[in-house]
This record gives C-alpha cells, structure tokens and sequence, in this order.
C-alpha cells in the first residue's frame, strides 16, 4: 500500500510492502514497529538501527517526536494525493478558525474586538495558566469574527474564545 | 529541638525536603490541596492534612491553616520549600511567634533582602557593588520614575519591588517606551505579589546570570559553596544550571572573590540558613549584587552534586542550633553538574503550559544521574500550579563528560501524557555557543529557536515518514475494522456490564 | 580503534555498558533474543539485531550468531557485560581471531582464572595466600577426592572447577556425607557448565566475603580501587554489597595490605581490563585468595560511587590502548556506597522467582541515589534469564547515612507486578547485626528469616485490617453491581467492537 | 457494614460507617483510600497519617505489604463468621492440594512417587526458572495421589505437576 509522506514539507513515499518491509522512496527498509507499553511511543528497528519515536496526531498532521527533533508529517494514501493534485491545488484550512483554550485557565487580556482585522501571529488573547502568562496567537489573517471571553474570566479546557473567520 | 517537620509546599521541592527529613530520621508532616490528594509528596510524608481548594490562595499560601495544622500534628518545625511562603517575612514571624522554628533565616533578613531597593541599599553600605538604579527610594510614582530614568541610562529594567521569577519586570530602551511598561509592570507586580511597587535598575548588556550559594549558621558562621551558572533563561526564568560557571572555571581567585564578597552580603543581614547572592557578571568580570534569594533555590541540586554538601540537611541542622559540618576550607568542587528544569511546557508551541495525565513514564537512571521530581505515572498534571515537574541533574568529571551525560540522560527520559522541556535541553545541549561556554542571559531568546536547532542537527526524515506512515496505516486498518464490527450495535449498558466484568 | 560496540549481554548490564559508549561517544550495538524485542537495551542501542530464540544456548551463548553480528554492523569491539561469555575464554579468542576487541582480559588470563585449581597454584605461586585445598590437582575421581578430604579437614567445601555463583557447591561436614555430595556438585556443575570437575576447599567458618577491584592497562599499570564487602548472601548468591566494608572500616594499612596482594594475583595471570580478587578473610583478619573474576562484576557501582572511577568507561579506555586515567595513589574513596539487589523473587515464598508483567513503577530518585535498571513499565519479566532486574546503590557521607539513605529509597521503591527482594532488604537494613556491621556469609542463611524480621518491627496491624477491610469491601459492592447488570447479556463481539470503537 | 480481619492470627473487628471513616475495635479512623495508577497499591491517609501498601488476593486471603511488613489478613463479613463460628469449626483446607508450576520452567527432579506419604514441607518438584532450582514443596501432610511430571521436562505456568490428598 502506497502513502506520500511529506515531512516538514518533504515528499517521501512510503510503500508498505507487508509486516515487516516497506520502501521508502524505493529504497527497501526491513521494519519492526512495537508501541511501548501500549502508549504513542514506538520503537522502531529499521535495518537494525532501533530508534524511538513518540507519534501524536495534531489536526489531522502527525507530529512526531524522534531524538528530540520534532517532524511533522502529513500522511496521504497516494492515489487520493494524485486525485486530489489532478483536481488542483492543495487542501488549505478555509473555514473559520476557532481558539479554544488549550488548559483552564483565567483571561488576562483580550487585546483585539469583533470585526478588528488580524495578521498571522497576533495575539488574540493571553490566558493564565500555571503561574504564567500565555499568549495566544492567530494561525493566520483573518477578521474577528466573535469574541466570547473577557479579562478576568475563568474558562474550561476546550472552550472556544475567539472566533477567526478568513478575511 | 524538634523531631517533627511540617513542609509547607507540593511537587517536587517537597519531595525533597521530605527526603532530608528522613534521612535524618524526622517525622513529616505534608500539606495538600485538593488537587494534590494523590501527589507524591503526600504518599511519601508520615502524616498528610488537606488544607483547601486548589487554588494556592485558599491553601498553600493559608498562613493560618498551616500553623493550624503545625499544632495539631506536633510538628515543631516547618520548612517552607521555594515560593509560596518562603520569602514572607510575617510568615517566618508568625511561625516564631507560634514557638515553631522555621527553618529559613530571621524574619529581619528576609523583610530586608525581600525589598529590593533596601536590599541594594544594605548590601552596597557594607561595601557590595550594586548595578545602578533607584534602590533605598522606595514607594517613587511614575512621574519620579520617569525623572530619574535618564540619570541611570538606557537601557534599563523595572522590577517589581516585591518581585521575583520575573514578575512585575519590564525591559525599557528609550524613555517613550516608559510609561506604557511601567504600567504593565505595576499591574503584573499587583497581580503576582499584592504589590505595585517597581524600581528601576540598569541593565547591564551581554551579562551573565552567576550566584553564590550560602550557608550561615546561629553560631557565627557563614560560608560559600561555589557559584552556579544561570545565564540559560528565557522571559527571566531559569531553564538550565551548572556549577561550576564555565565563565569562571578555573579562575579559583575570581570565585573566592565573588565569594566573599557574597558572604559580606548575608552577614549584612545577619543571615543564617542557606541562601543565594545572584550576580550580574559582565564580560571583564565586574560583577553586581542583583538580590539575594532568601530561601533554598529549584538548582541548590547542581552544587550538592560538586560539593558533596547536602544542602537542606545543612538547613535543618542549622534551624536546630548546631554548626554548620563544614568550614570553608573543606569546600572543595569536584567534578562538574548541571541541572535541567523539566516544565510541562510545548517548546515548539512557545513554551505553552501543557497538562493532562502523566500515562507512562521512562526515567533516564544509570551513573552520575540525579532526578528530582514530584510526579509519577498515573499523576494528572493539573493547571494551578508551576509548570515544573521534574529536575534532571547529571554529574560529570569535566564539563564535557557531564554534556554527555546530560544529553544520553535526555535521550532516555520519556514522558507520555504531557508535553515537556526536554526536546529544548537536547537542542540547547547541542548548540556550539552553549558547548563554548560562551552565551549571556539572553542566549535562549535572543540566538535560539527550537526549528533553527532542529533543522541544524543530523535529521532522520525517512525514519519519522516510516513512523508516521505506520501508525497512520494501523489507525486506518482498525478503524476500517471498527466500522465493520460497529454494523451490529447494541445498546451502552450492555457493553458495560460485559466490559466491567471481564476487566476488573 | 574501535567507533562501534557489540554488547554481548542483556538486562541491566548491557543498559549499564550502552551508557558508558553513548558517553564516550561510541556507536552500540545491541543483540536480542526473540524474549527480548522489547527490552531497554534494544531501545537505548543504535543498532540492535535478533540472534535467535529465548533460551541463552540458543542466542545470548551462540559466539558464531555474535560474531557474526560484529562483522556484519562493523562493531570493531564485543563487550560481554557478566554471565553468559563474559568469562570463556574461548569467546575471547574467536574475537581476537577475528580482529575484534575484546572488552575484558586476554583469553590466557580467563582461562587461568577459570580453571579454579590454575588460579589458586598460579596466584599461590606468586605469593597470595590461598585457602587449603586440592588446587592444582585436576580431574580427581571421587576416590581420590575422599582420600584428600580427610588430610584438609572437615568441613570443606565441593566446588566445580568451572564453576561460580554457587552452582555446583556442597558443603560437607563428615566423609559420610561426602560421596552423596559429590555426586550432586558433579551433577549440577555438569548440567550448568558442561564441565563436571570438582575440587576441595577448606571451609573457613565465620568468614566474610570480601573482594578487590582491579583496574589494568596494557602499559603495565595494575591499581587497586579498595575493596567490597559482600557477605550478605543467600545460596551463595550476593544480595547485598558495600564499600568500604564495615570490617575493614577505617584500617587502612589492612585495605592497602590486601589490595597489594591483589595487584599481585591480577599480574601473576599479566591482567589487563577489569577485575577482581574475592578474598575469604577470618576474623582475625587473615585472607585467603578464593577466586578471581575476570569481567564487570554486578556490584561494580558501590566502588565506582566512593571513588569517582567510572570502570565501564577505564574498561574500554584500556581496550581501545590507553593508559589507565588514574595512578594508586589518586584513588581516593569518600563516603560510603550501598547496593541493593532487586530480584524478582518472593522473599516471603523462599525467593520463589516471580514473572509477570511490570505493571506499574515508581522509582526512588533524589540525592545520593542510582538505579541500575533493565526494565520499565509495560515489560514483561521472563523466566528464561537471570531474575535480577534492577539495582538500587545509594551514597551518604558515612555508613549510618548510607543506611538512612537506603531505607528512604527502598520505601520508595514501588514495582507492581512482580514480587521483589525489596521487603528483604527493608528487613535486612533493620537488624542490628547489620547495622552494627558484624555479619559473616552464613548471616542471612543461619541468622535471618524474614517472618521473625517482620515481628520484630514496629508493625501496624490495624492499617493492614483497614487496607484489606477496604479493599475486600470494594470488590465485593463492585461483584454486587456486576452480578445485577450483567443479567441482561449480549454476546461477544457485539461487546468487542463497542469496546475497540469507544476505546482506540 | 462490620468486617473480621484476622491479620497474621489476631482478629480484629473493623466496621465501614460511611465513605470516610471506620471503627477498628471500635476505635475510629477518618479513612481517604486511594488506588494509585489504578493498581493494588493503595494511599490511605488514616486520622492524617498516610500509608501506601499493596493489597494482593492469595487463596481468598489479602496479603497486605505495608513498609516491607508483610500481613495476611482474612477478611470475613462478622455475621457469616458469627454463623460459622456457632455450627463449629473454622473453614480447614480439605480437599487435595494441587501442586501447578508457578511459572514456566524445566522439571529438574521429582524426588516423591505416586502413593508415597509426605509430610509438610517436603519437597514434591525441583523446578529451573531464571536460572535458579526453586523447591516446591508440600503445604500439608498427605499422600502423593498422581506425579504428572517428570525430571527434564518442560512445564507451563499453572500446570498441575503433583496431586498430594488428604491422608
């Protein structure tokens, strides 16, 4: 079974022959993949180098964490890559974007209003959180399009305060 | 003297001080919030009392339940850890008070070294260089500020009065930038400390961040362990240490000097317990009194490591009325060790606090490895408190050993659950400038990102494709299972039963 | 020289070796047995390569898998850790044969020492005092033996000729027993190292066990780094070491006296590498050369903790031709070191080997700990291999602080899974005999039992009827719950893909 | 709820009040037990001293491990005891004991025949395992009724090697 995996914007294919082979980029690999302890950390013996690598799937890219290098790989079953190339550019993030709290925290600030313009990397909001001040920024321009926290607010994990529409 | 402690703090420094006291064969008595009821530090106490919510307003900084619960237990001591209460002076007061010994310096000393203008006032009276600034002035207003703030020059820093960790603490490099940061700072400072007070100092460029640790005892004597190297920081917090400096090295005279002076610092305040004199070292090794830290440091690890002195053994000693172990001359430094602080923090998502629950964990163990921590699989890692989990300290005979070590120590410590510190020590511990020894407070924020380090180091793009790619290929198999399975579905409490039966 | 390391071993010792090279900056080179995929070992290595089925003859012993193995990945040196090939001199040839570094001594060296009858004529020869016996006299036939044994004197020991680790050891205290003894010693020796020789050994009652280490380079240079004290044993098998030892304690003219008749037997074979000289030593402090082990023993910690020396790391300095990194004279030990074996054995149930899978762990950590580990959580301990899974070494400025220091980290220790040798050692470190430091080898055995231990202590039986009260009450409301909900029930897989469904 | 935990011999009577406290012989304990990681290690703060012992299942005994003390304690409901204890008699072991391996390993000696007397302790099998020959011997006086292994032969985990009965 054929993936395109591009790794920190790298096109690599990866075939899985079967169990214990896979070639990458044509180049035959013997592989032994074991999760520890049933956990997202696997030891991997590819050729009998042994590596070890934490792997967490973060909106949809995988991340991975290997030697303390962190890589982050978008994995694609070739044929729909083609597909979806022969249709004509690459998927991109279109809809709105929604921040969410990444931990419990207390608002300390929400520097920007509804219907304010922002660029990528923008502080949307700065949230408190084990002792220290986060500040959390948009992934990308857009228009505020709600803001649903204010200073001094407590809020859940997961809860959504700022909503980003694309511009 | 007592043979009970009560320690007044959680996670790992609590763990420690508990260690000591039962090495020492003391009783111990451990505080916990509602958060902490399955922390470590309470498995490992005789005793454990709740004393509140989470929040470390309603408990761990409770002065009155804690003494409250000192009595109820017995305990006729209590030491206090780092932060929380370990720098209030009306604690340490109110402990005296209370006829239970604190095992920290006088409520004098700590008032005195807890202010920072009077601080700098009386440590440069007894002849200790301070960095210029606005110290013995206290309560100045933003437009006095704003006067004096040419006289010392540009750039400088406000720092909270009653601050610490950098809180309350802004960098200014022109006048028009003033009145915007003193702002910020007063209202960080008032948030943090329930004080607005900010003073202004000068900030030294390209300087080093290097410290004297202390010990004092009741009987007159005050000696210095060596200094540790804090330069490795990023917003003013502390990531990395080691002592010796790799600025001072070998330089025995520079470091008796630093010390000696740091030693004049303490006893300006008649100090006695363990302490630390931080210094702002600059490149032709003037050095300035900065503050002193009136309590155990989180490094205190990296200079018991080179001393052979146990620090807080020494504290306890000390609280009891005896000697000090050691005098001065019998201080010697072997050997090299360095601390990394591991925070459960995203490095790569700009050191965002990261919580959840601890789900498996592999310890970096072996020769010359040190860990001090309060955690441990199964534990929820939970948003009240600081982020600091873990310390790893490694020992080394040279710097370069000891880099090594480090790096092997990192490699091998794995934490799944939360995200941590430890891809930043391995990217730190291979940049040239670190492995040089020659970086300054501002090395982290100023020459570092963790994708410019990760993109420099021998990569392994195709093994993190076949991982990927793996991982993904089963996920799609299983689910591709599930939704076959999943076709006859029946009812939630019907799978519960059967699964509760078969896997209790 | 050599870049790259082939471990030779598994366990806590090929961990413990892969830490030295990865600190040296040496590629590994792991092998592993189909029982083993997942061990640290094949973790932590660069590279690992499978040699074959679980049982040790058919994969860790297998020389031509190993060298083959060696070839293949390029390792330009073989470490064999302790046990398996670490003392076959056989082992040692093909590697050099073939061009290969053998971390450890020349193949002459281990087979001298081997062969105890050799080593004891040889080492006599020199001048090192040995214990009476049929050393020298090869290949006897049990009427030879019954003729010697009365000339020696009862009691005397039965010892194989290849033997070690008390296989193949009987003691005997009249003729009588002789002939049934012998046969068993043959047996046993026969079954474990396919060698059924014996020889006689006088028995010195009240003797403890204590041992030198040697460091040899190929310059010629022989040191000593002072002694072990290892009489805490059970079937002849050590569970517990120290360093120094409590009876050589502060004579250091005795340490020295012994230490140069090491040096001596170590020359008298030309040694080089790691080593070291057991000495049987009476209470008047005579000693007798017992045997010399000719690789890493297990307790290698406890001397590298008092004296600073990492001998993993001089092992193959010396392997790689480099002269020794210390003289006699800079060999220095401070403080004391202390190690625990954890076995997973049942100290309740005669040191029943106990497998199953770690299930959980917390690991005592803090000041003046290390941990020698093999294993984590989610492992599965297997019955093929050796039952030692981790060991426990702490340091502490004196004898008593070691003790303390022990204590704290046993009751720390928390393995789930396995039954552990951790309530013996607790036990062990409260007897007074102990701490006062007057044991001999047959301590344990004839001295010690772990119930009578567990009465002696300060015991809390009403937390125990509280623990299983609670415990016992919980499963049975949650049988209660069970019994009523699965009345009503659904079949297997119906369970199963919910299961999967809700729970990948 | 009344409970009788008979630790290492001594009887003592402990009884559940409610979630958080217990009366031992009538003594009473503020009680906060909890299973750290999910496992049978247990944290009990008791009257706010705190304890941590793993609680094992043996043969419908708890073996409880406290501070490296080990306890076997019998936990019965007091009302069924009471029953018992009035028909006459403690609960006594009477059926044949089973003797199965421990744990996989190699047979190295069976030193009992078939309708052999044994007294308790002797030894019925010499098993290898770990490198070690472990001695398993005879809980109980009996008669050896059926030897179902032989020296050099290879064992699994709880497979019945020796059935002693009742003399």
């Amino acid at each position: 079974m054929k993936y395109i995996a591009t790794v920190n914007g790298q096109e690599i294919e990866v075939d899985i022959l079967d169990e214990h082979r896979v070639a990458v980029n044509g180049e035959e690999y013997e592989v032994d993949m074991v999760a520890m302890s049933n956990q997202p950390l696997y030891s991997l013996l590819a050729n009998e180098r042994s590596f070890e690598g934490y792997v967490y799937e973060v909106n949809g890219q995988w991340q991975v964490l290997l030697g303390g290098t962190l890589y982050e790989v978008v994995v694609e079953d070739e044929q729909i890559k083609r597909l979806r190339k022969a249709g004509g550019g690459r998927r991109e993030a279109k809809g709105p974007f929604l921040l969410k709290a990444p931990m419990p925290g207390l608002v300390v600030k929400v520097p920007v209003q509804e219907g304010q313009e922002v660029q990528k990397g923008d502080v949307l909001v700065v949230l408190e959180s084990m002792k220290m001040q986060n500040e959390l920024k948009s992934p990308k321009a857009g228009k505020v399009e709600k803001v649903k926290v204010e200073a001094g607010q407590a809020v859940e994990q997961g809860e959504v305060m700022v909503v980003v529409a694309a511009p | 003297m007592f043979n009970k402690v009560l320690i007044a703090n959680r996670g790992e420094i609590a763990v420690r001080v508990i260690r000591a006291c039962r090495e020492l064969g003391l009783q111990t008595v451990a505080v916990y919030s509602d958060a902490d009821r399955n922390a470590l530090h309470v498995r490992y106490a005789d005793e454990a009392y709740n004393i509140g919510p989470p929040p470390a307003r309603d408990s761990y900084l409770r002065m009155d339940k804690l003494l409250e619960v000192a009595k109820k237990s017995g305990a006729g001591a209590i030491h206090p850890g780092y932060g929380f209460l370990a720098e209030r002076a009306d604690f340490a007061q109110a402990c005296e008070d209370e006829g239970i010994a604190f095992i920290g310096p006088k409520p004098h000393a700590i008032a005195t070294m807890g202010d920072k203008a009077r601080a700098r006032a009386t440590v440069a009276a007894a002849g200790v260089p301070v960095v210029p600034g606005t110290e013995g002035k206290e309560n100045l207003t933003d437009d006095e500020l704003l006067a004096i703030a040419p006289k010392i020059g540009f750039p400088l820093l406000i720092k909270a009065v009653a601050g610490g960790g950098g809180k309350g603490m802004r960098e200014v490099r022109s006048l028009d930038e003033m009145p915007a940061a003193l702002r910020a700072a007063r209202a960080e400072a008032e948030a943090a400390f329930g004080d607005g007070n900010v003073y202004l100092e000068k900030l030294i460029e390209g300087a080093r961040h290097i410290e004297i640790q202390i010990l004092a005892d009741k009987h007159g004597n005050t000696i210095h362990l060596g200094e540790r190297e804090c330069s490795i920081q990023r917003r003013h917090q502390k990531l990395f240490e080691e002592s010796p400096s790799p600025f001072v090295g070998q330089d025995e005279a520079f470091r008796q000097k630093m010390g000696a002076v740091a030693v004049r610092a303490a006893q300006a305040v008649g100090y006695i317990s363990a302490g630390t004199i931080e210094f702002l070292v600059d490149k032709d090794k003037n050095f300035y009194f900065l503050e002193m830290n009136t309590r155990l440091q989180v490094e205190h690890p990296v200079t018991e490591y080179v001393t052979g002195v146990d620090i807080v053994k020494e504290q306890i000693r000390i609280a009891r009325g005896r000697p000090l172990s050691y005098t001065q001359d019998q201080i010697t430094m072997h050997g090299w060790a360095m601390e990394a602080r591991i925070n459960a923090e995203d490095p790569y998502n700009n050191f965002m606090p990261s919580i959840g629950r601890i789900e498996h964990m592999v310890l970096p163990t072996g020769p010359g490895v040190r860990l001090d921590t309060g955690i441990y699989a199964g534990l929820e890692i939970t948003p009240y408190y600081d982020s600091l989990i873990s310390k790893l300290i490694v020992w080394g005979e040279t710097r370069g050993h000891a880099i090594q070590r480090m790096r092997r120590a990192l490699e091998e410590y794995k934490i799944v659950g939360v995200r941590t510190t430890i891809p930043f020590h391995q990217n730190l511990l291979k940049q040239s400038r670190f492995i040089a020894g020659s970086f300054d407070t501002r090395f982290v924020e100023e020459r570092f990102s963790m994708e410019e380090a990760d993109a420099m180091r021998e990569t392994h793009p195709e093994i993190a494709a076949i991982l990927a790619t793996l991982v993904a290929h089963q996920e799609t198999m299983r689910a591709a299972h599930i939704i076959r399975r999943a076709k006859r579905d029946t009812s939630n409490w019907k799978w519960y039963a059967r699964w509760e039966r078969i896997h209790r």
